[in-house]
């Protein structure tokens, strides 16, 4: 059985050093991704929607404190533990090494909740809606998850597909930059970068390849698409 | 009709073993209603959640599985019951196990079909549970066999047809007696199961071979369909779940708590059925030992793999570990001492395993604590895994309790309506006993003499 | 098999399109079954520029437009102030547009004041009212009881509001806003004779020593500084820049910095001259620079004989060892640049301490360098003290000589009670709001003359302190109008018409739109005289006009005339037995002054120091919160001589023992369904200090009393609070 | 035609069998009806060699190629990629396999167990629920009758196959009675 091959694999650098915790990367992606708005209690229940998070450690005492951020987003993994444990195919490896997910395929087992290590599956236990005219934001290129499925970040695939029918249009390959999610679209800092790992001169694999990287929970032999650049503090001087 | 001694004992024996098969009294109906009532409530509770939305269970991001799952996790270890204390008993010939074959079948059967619900209860869209069916569908894939949510499928629709033919291959003999002593409706129904069973030599010489042959048959299922159950955690990543010993370990607690199911039923029979003479004390000494047995195993298997993380001390492990020692200690000194401490405890003297009581109290005990272990392998796991930025915590919510509750309204609703329907004590092989054990004279007594094999 | 595979996979994705457009409703699906509106090509989107005006940063934005419907804002990557990157208030105004309360048509007052009871009324009745309010002061020959309040404005707006206060004949525009620069604009001015704000160059610079300067929140410009940021840090290959934070409360910004220095309340400016001390006294100071701007190190240092290193240690509570570091640091580490922020400004010698900040800067000579401090370009002079405008206004609403308040904003949320300012409004007799949320100022107006949402609005805006050289970003509408509101300038000018005569003549527009064209014209009339209109739309379609005035020549250089920067010992409202703790009111990152509690995507957004959604919170360190007994999502008291509310408390590990601090914003009244009741506005808690003669806006000199109520705080973070400790889990 | 001698007890019932040996009936003809099982040779000896274990182990292979399709056939047409296993993965293929096959294998063994007992029976076969009692039926396929003295498969068929099956029966009535049958029943055909 051959592999399904691709020009074609998408990534992501994160450096923390540059990453100041603004959060427009949070407001960018759920903009961009039609996902609900959670009230109080939804998100007191542990049942926020957000796609991308940034996690906030405080480490040591005062007056030596300090804080790190760390953007988590699905880490695409290459080896990914949520995709064998769907009974349904909902989540599936895509060519371009994306971590898909069918919504209307999904049953609702949310086993690959489970068995995501980054806990970055979210799953829609309420319905959710849009008070009028709130709606009139939501994309059309994006589904609007009903309840009871799984949904996560998709490194705006929407964008990716029209990328490349434009570059199909040119017979060419989609350029280094040309797409990007929007929370690497968005991020002052410019601590998101996104890009094709497959091609050793963009810029992501540039960035993957510098000795400040390391991934998440590397033990666990996921082999994520997203890199973490250290950073944050004397340390790194 | 006839006035010799073994045909006296004989129809005795029929009248005594199918006295369950009366017509039903007014104690009965009012149970079956009162468990009917209970069902329609969690059949109520599970229809607020399909329309409503999963949000009505306590589930969340992180804990994704909860008292449902911990539920699936129980019965299938219940209806582990049945085949392995049938079955084992059988193939090891064991006299004592006779009376009570067919409880444990029936329940075997029963509560695999429990077990079963659960997961389509806990789908986030049970409307669209077919799409786990392989058939050739318009949607064009069918389901994924590298998930273990499809072994689980295979594995326990395996289980319950086999259990179920199990149960009537034990019965058949039985059904053409309750054929020859009914009338009306019920002749026609044991007629017709029976299948012209006249009980010649041929028959029955075919017959012993094949339940030979189908115990021997019936355990593997029975092993593999917990340890693919072990395994919906043992292959995932999460701390806590990711461990060899899990299947095994599963397998055990399956039999500890079918074991202790068992007795509890017998105890149950016993007194509705009154059949104190056929369910002697002496059967209770057996399953005493048998349930010490077990209850070790455990115990040892218990202590391997909290010993193994305590010694790796795995940072996340190790606090998953903690955390639910913390959270949960009494669940979990309770979980110790009903699977562990009082099943050895008391199982160790002949007088204790003797006592109706003690064996009814701890058989309790032990399913509870079973319970309780499942949902302390599930949740606390959940609660704390590897992003320590995305903890949380899990309490069941008045929906999963109600259910859970249905389940057992549901299971003691079948078998209350099994048990009115058909002989609920291996007849046959009670009888087969009584005939081998005739006695004869021997100088100036008469000793039982036990003759053939089995 | 592969191309099968592919096939079979298509289909799957295919799926999900479809489903994607069945499930969003009509937006894809409807129009390719229904011929479509003209101009409106189905699923195709197009992109409009504009400018962001949430706040003085005016960033540019690309507005994504889909089937007439604005579907998401992005940055501007032509823009030279946020270079296609934008914050997450800027990509929160879409809520602004579509948010489902928002005022759709006039309002006249129906129930008392406050009691949020209006009548729908036409625009002609709306200006009718307006103008009869005017002629009447007109008749009574007190033009100057008419008052307009607005936010900083720039650009065309403002000479529309100057031209029409001019020629209605009143002096009482106040436009004030709590976090409006002022006071760096006075100092700059006071010590580098420029009345400009400062322009850092933090991309090029080595070492940054920011006093409080929280330009990741809210500072200046957040976008253009986070962006600077990230390069200083990493965009050159072999130097990281090195960032110290100076401040009691470690803010977002200061989360970034690889020193903190929690230095007491008060005592930043004592730092800054200490730091000053020990620079020149081991002559580590930039020399010429000195010498250019005519000073001398030893009167220097005379001068700053009282600054020894232990008393300054005793006053700021730091080590000395800490002091010293940083002094050698920032005194070898050139190009370095210091910053100071309103945690500095905001005290009762604030200005004295920001002036000897940027004192700091003169030392390590980096004026006009790279890696230093401009002036900024565009803001050129601006109001250097419009919180004593706020306070004669008050007076003069106080003393009932106000007639008629015409307000843009929310001031009642956002200005302090203490200065009197909703007491002395209740007086007014004619309140105009221009809200486009029921907002609490709105609930207190007269008349409601809903303002479009900026995405429905023409105009142009002059980032302030956001670049170096100048820019004009142009702001017009990408959707049609949701309901029956105007822009405020369009307001005005109806009012000014129909008032007729001088009002009429001195604003001989008919539209705004048309003003803002023509001013555009004179922008670029001296670049290119021909054909305007071409240009005009190249303009809208780059967002703006960039670049093309470059900055206005010299820079700074040291005000001779400069007085001395002698920050004396802080005050503080508040006795410190009663009060034992200071009081921080700091903007968050979502709400900023409280504009952005409506829009729930802000709402939701987890504040990223505490992750807290949805709610009001008091910062307390855990020591503090030990001794009072308090443990995370108790709800908590906060007394102080002004007043006292009630919110969750929060464990800070990063605040001083003797510091609270509040997140500026909740506590409205109104602001819609999503900002309505929620928390508590500290602005409540805040006394008036007079420093000398002059009061001041010293919003950070309050002292406060804690007290546990309850464990019932009803908090929600997004983070675990246990597990926000243990980052050796996941290894960073 | 058959023939039951319907007995109140194990000793009679033998002796009936015996007699009926002695008569010249076979082994082969006379088989004990009982709701109770007997060891073999207590009555009469059915001990011939069983072969529906062949069923069960031809259910068993059919189950495995099936589960073996079911898991591997179909991840071969559709295949999806799923965090980098290999789409006919070994592990699970073969618990797949297992399971079906030993579901397989069980239907195939209730399915031989009936097919040897030959059960369900064609048309009705004289019964006494007495048997259920505890009585014990002898039961005799008598001979189509008219046939010559044949020897073969180890035993001679007696005299009495010569006899025309109405005296068979009435031969085997008075012996079955005589060792002391409660009553006989004959097939009605």
């Amino acid at each position: 059985m051959e592999k399904m091959t691709s020009p074609y694999r998408w990534g992501m650098v994160i450096d923390l050093d540059r990453c100041t915790g603004c959060g427009a990367c949070v407001v960018a992606c759920q903009a961009e991704n039609n996902v609900a708005l959670c009230d109080k209690k939804e998100i007191s229940e542990g049942r926020g929607m957000q796609w991308l998070r940034i996690e906030r450690f405080w480490a040591g005492e005062y007056p030596d404190v300090r804080v790190r951020f760390l953007p988590v987003l699905c880490q695409h993994c290459h080896d990914a533990p949520c995709e064998p444990v769907c009974p349904v195919y909902a989540s599936y490896h895509n060519p371009d090494g994306l971590n898909g997910q069918v919504y209307n395929r999904c049953v609702g087992t949310r086993y690959c909740g489970n068995n995501c290590p980054y806990a970055v599956r979210v799953f829609n236990f309420y319905p959710h809606t849009w008070p009028q005219p709130l709606d009139s934001q939501l994309s059309p290129d994006i589904t609007v998850r009903s309840r009871g499925v799984m949904e996560k970040c998709t490194f705006c695939v929407q964008r990716i597909r029209r990328a490349k029918e434009e570059a199909r249009g040119e017979e060419r390959v989609i350029r280094d930059g040309e797409v990007q999610p929007a929370c690497s679209q968005t991020c002052p800092s410019e601590a998101l970068v996104f890009g094709n790992l497959a091609d050793p001169r963009s810029r992501v694999s540039r960035l993957s390849r510098s000795p400040r990287r390391f991934q998440l929970l590397e033990h666990l032999g996921t082999h994520p698409s997203v890199y973490y650049l250290k950073g944050g503090g004397r340390e790194h001087v | 009709m006839s006035d010799t001694p073994v045909a006296r004992s004989a129809t005795q024996l029929n009248d005594e073993l199918l006295s369950s098969l009366r017509p039903p009294s007014r104690r009965w109906y009012l149970l079956v209603l009162f468990l009917l009532a209970v069902v329609a409530w969690g059949l109520v509770a599970f229809t607020w959640q399909v329309t409503h939305g999963m949000y009505v269970t306590g589930k969340n991001r992180p804990v994704m599985w909860g008292f449902y799952i911990t539920g699936f996790v129980f019965w299938v270890g219940l209806s582990h019951s049945g085949t392995m204390v049938s079955s084992i008993l059988r193939l090891s010939r064991a006299n004592w196990r006779r009376p009570i074959l067919r409880a444990a079948e029936a329940m075997t059967v029963f509560c695999i079909l429990v077990a079963g619900l659960f997961p389509l209860i806990h789908l986030g869209r049970n409307w669209t549970f077919f799409y786990m069916i392989p058939y050739p569908n318009q949607r064009g894939l069918w389901p994924n066999f590298r998930s273990a949510l499809l072994w689980d499928m295979t594995a326990i629709t395996a289980y319950i047809i086999g259990s179920s033919l199990f149960l009537y291959l034990g019965m058949l003999p039985d059904l053409a007696v309750a054929r020859d002593r009914s009338g009306g409706w019920r002749r026609k129904l044991y007629g017709l199961l029976a299948m012209g069973w006249r009980g010649s030599a041929h028959e029955w010489a075919v017959y012993h071979r094949a339940s030979t042959l189908m115990a021997a048959l019936i355990i593997p299922v029975a092993v593999s369909v917990h340890s693919i159950v072990a395994w919906d955690f043992a292959v995932t990543v999460v701390p806590g779940w990711h461990s060899t010993i899990f299947p095994p370990y599963f397998v055990i607690g399956a039999i500890l708590s079918g074991v202790a199911a068992v007795i509890t039923l017998m105890i149950i029979i016993r007194r509705a059925f009154n059949l104190e003479a056929y369910l002697t004390p002496l059967h209770f000494d057996n399953m005493g030992k048998l349930l010490l047995v077990i209850s070790l195993l455990w115990s040892y298997a218990y202590f391997v793999e909290v010993q193994t993380t305590w010694y790796a001390h795995e940072p996340i492990e190790w606090e998953v570990f903690s955390f639910m020692a913390d959270t949960y200690t009494p669940q979990l000194l309770l979980m110790l001492a009903g699977n562990s401490v009082v099943p050895i405890a008391f199982m160790c003297f002949r007088r204790l395993r003797r006592s109706i009581s003690v064996m009814l109290t701890v058989s309790l005990l032990v399913n509870v604590a079973m319970f309780i272990e499942r949902f302390l392998i599930i949740v606390p796991s959940l609660s704390h895994k590897n992003m320590p930025f995305a903890w949380g915590s899990y309490s069941p919510s008045w929906v999963e309790i109600s259910v859970n509750i249905a389940a057992v309204a549901g299971f003691a609703l079948l078998f209350v309506l099994f048990a009115k329907l058909f002989p609920i004590v291996a007849l046959t092989d009670v009888r087969e006993l009584e005939v081998r054990e005739a006695e004869v004279p021997l100088g100036r007594t008469r000793l039982p003499s036990i003759a053939g094999k089995e | 098999m592969k191309r099968r595979t592919f096939l079979q996979l298509g289909g799957m994705t295919a799926a999900g399109a479809a489903l994607a457009g069945c499930r969003s409703g009509n937006e894809k699906l409807i129009p390719y079954l229904i011929p479509a509106d003209e101009g409106v090509t189905p699923g195709k989107a197009e992109y409009y520029a504009s400018s962001c005006r949430f706040c003085p940063a005016g960033c540019g934005i690309l507005v994504r437009v889909s089937d007439g419907r604005a579907k998401k804002v992005e940055g501007n990557p032509a823009h030279p102030v946020n270079r296609g990157k934008l914050c997450a208030r800027g990509q929160a105004i879409l809520q602004e547009l579509y948010h489902p309360d928002r005022i759709a048509q006039p309002l006249k007052r129906s129930g008392s004041r406050g009691s949020g009871e209006f009548r729908k009324i036409s625009w002609d009745e709306g200006i009718a009212l307006l103008t009869e309010k005017l002629k009447a002061l007109q008749q009574e020959k007190t033009t100057d009881r008419l008052a307009l309040l607005t936010p900083p404005l720039s650009g065309t707006l403002a000479d529309l509001t100057d031209r029409f206060m001019a020629a209605f004949g009143s002096p009482n525009h106040l436009s004030f806003e709590l976090l409006a620069p002022d006071w760096l604009r006075r100092a700059t001015r006071q010590a580098f004779g420029r009345a400009s704000l400062p322009w850092y160059d933090l991309a090029e610079t080595r070492y940054l020593l920011g006093f409080g300067a929280d330009f990741v929140e809210h500072h200046l410009s957040p976008v253009q500084y986070g962006h600077a940021f990230g390069r200083m840090r990493q965009a050159r290959d072999t130097v990281r820049g090195h960032f110290t934070y100076v401040g009691g409360r470690m803010s977002l910004t200061g989360a970034s910095a690889d020193r903190w220095l929690p230095a007491r309340p008060g005592s930043e400016g004592t730092l800054a001259l200490g730091l000053a001390r020990l620079i020149l006294a081991d002559s580590l100071h930039d020399e010429q620079a000195l010498a250019a701007s005519g000073l001398q190190r030893e009167k220097l240092l005379r001068r700053l004989a009282g600054y020894q290193l232990t008393r300054v240690a005793e006053q700021t509570g730091l080590p000395q060892q800490a002091i010293v570091e940083v002094a050698r640091e920032f005194a070898t580490t050139r190009p370095a640049l210091a910053m100071a922020g309103e945690a500095v400004a905001f005290q009762s010698n604030g200005p004295e301490a920001v002036r000897a900040v940027l004192l700091l800067n003169l030392l390590a000579g980096n004026l006009n360098r790279p890696g230093g401090v401009y002036p900024a370009g565009g803001g050129g002079a601006g109001p250097e003290n419009s919180f004593s405008g706020l306070l004669s206004l008050v007076a003069k609403m106080r003393a009932d000589r106000i007639g008629v308040a015409m307000i843009q904003g929310n001031p009642v949320h956002a200005i302090p009670p203490a200065t009197g300012f909703q007491e002395a409004l209740a007086r007014v007799p004619f309140i105009v709001s221009f809200a486009t949320l029921l907002d609490d100022t709105a609930l207190q107006a007269d008349l409601i003359l809903p303002d479009h949402a900026a995405l429905e609005s023409w105009g142009d805006v002059i980032p302030q302190g956001s670049a170096r050289e100048a820019v004009v970003g142009l702001i017009q509408p990408v959707v049609t109008p949701l309901g029956d509101t105007r822009q405020i300038p369009d307001s005005l000018l109806a009012t000014a018409h129909r008032l007729g005569g001088g009002m009429a003549a001195s604003l001989p527009f008919q539209s705004y739109r048309e003003m803002v064209k023509g001013a555009m014209r004179r922008r670029i009339a001296p670049a290119r005289g021909t054909d305007f209109e071409t240009a005009w739309t190249e303009l809208l379609r780059q967002g703006g006009l960039f670049g093309k005035i470059g900055s206005t020549g010299e820079g700074f250089r040291r005000a001779t005339a400069a007085a001395w920067p002698e920050p004396g010992e802080p005050r503080f409202a508040g006795d410190e037995k009663e009060y034992p703790l200071h009081l921080q009111v700091f903007p968050s990152t979502a709400f900023y002054d409280g504009r952005g509690a409506p829009l729930p995507w802000l709402q939701q957004l987890p504040d990223p120091m505490s992750t807290v959604v949805w709610d009001s919170w008091v910062e307390i360190n855990p020591r503090t919160a030990a001794e009072l007994g308090i443990s995370h999502g108790d709800l908590v008291e906060v007394t102080s001589p002004a007043g006292s509310l009630r919110a969750p408390a929060v464990i800070y590990p990063g605040i001083r023992p003797d510091m609270v601090a509040i997140p500026l914003g909740q506590g409205q009244q109104g602001g819609g369904r999503y900002a309505r009741g929620r928390g508590a506005n500290p602005l409540s808690l805040l006394a008036m200090i007079d420093e000398g003669t002059e009061p001041r806006p010293a919003w950070h000199a309050t002292r406060v009393r804690l007290t546990r109520v309850s464990e019932k705080g009803n908090l929600v973070t997004a983070g675990h609070p246990q597990g926000s400790y243990r980052s050796d889990l996941v290894g960073i | 035609m058959e023939i039951i001698g319907i007995f109140g007890d194990l000793d009679s019932a033998a002796r009936g069998v015996e007699g009926l040996l002695r008569e010249g009936f076979t082994e082969a003809q006379i088989t004990s009806l009982s709701s109770v099982p007997y060891p073999d040779g207590v009555l009469v000896k059915a001990g011939q060699r069983s072969w529906f274990r062949w069923l069960t182990l031809a259910g068993a292979a059919a189950g495995a190629v099936a589960g073996f399709t079911l898991a591997a056939g179909t991840a071969w047409l559709y295949p999806v990629q799923t965090g980098d296993k290999p789409i006919i993965a070994l592990y699970p293929t073969g618990i797949i396999t297992f399971e079906v096959t030993m579901l397989f294998a069980i239907i195939g063994t209730m399915a031989g167990m009936f097919l040897e007992m030959r059960l369900p029976p064609r048309g009705a076969r004289p019964y006494d629920p007495a048997i259920s009692e505890g009585c014990i039926g002898i039961s005799v396929a008598l001979h189509a009758g008219g046939e010559v003295v044949v020897c073969g498969e180890g035993e001679c068929i007696g005299s009495i196959a010569s006899l025309t099956p109405e005296e068979q029966r009435e031969r085997a009535t008075e012996i079955l009675m005589k060792a002391g049958a409660l009553r006989t029943i004959t097939e009605q055909s």
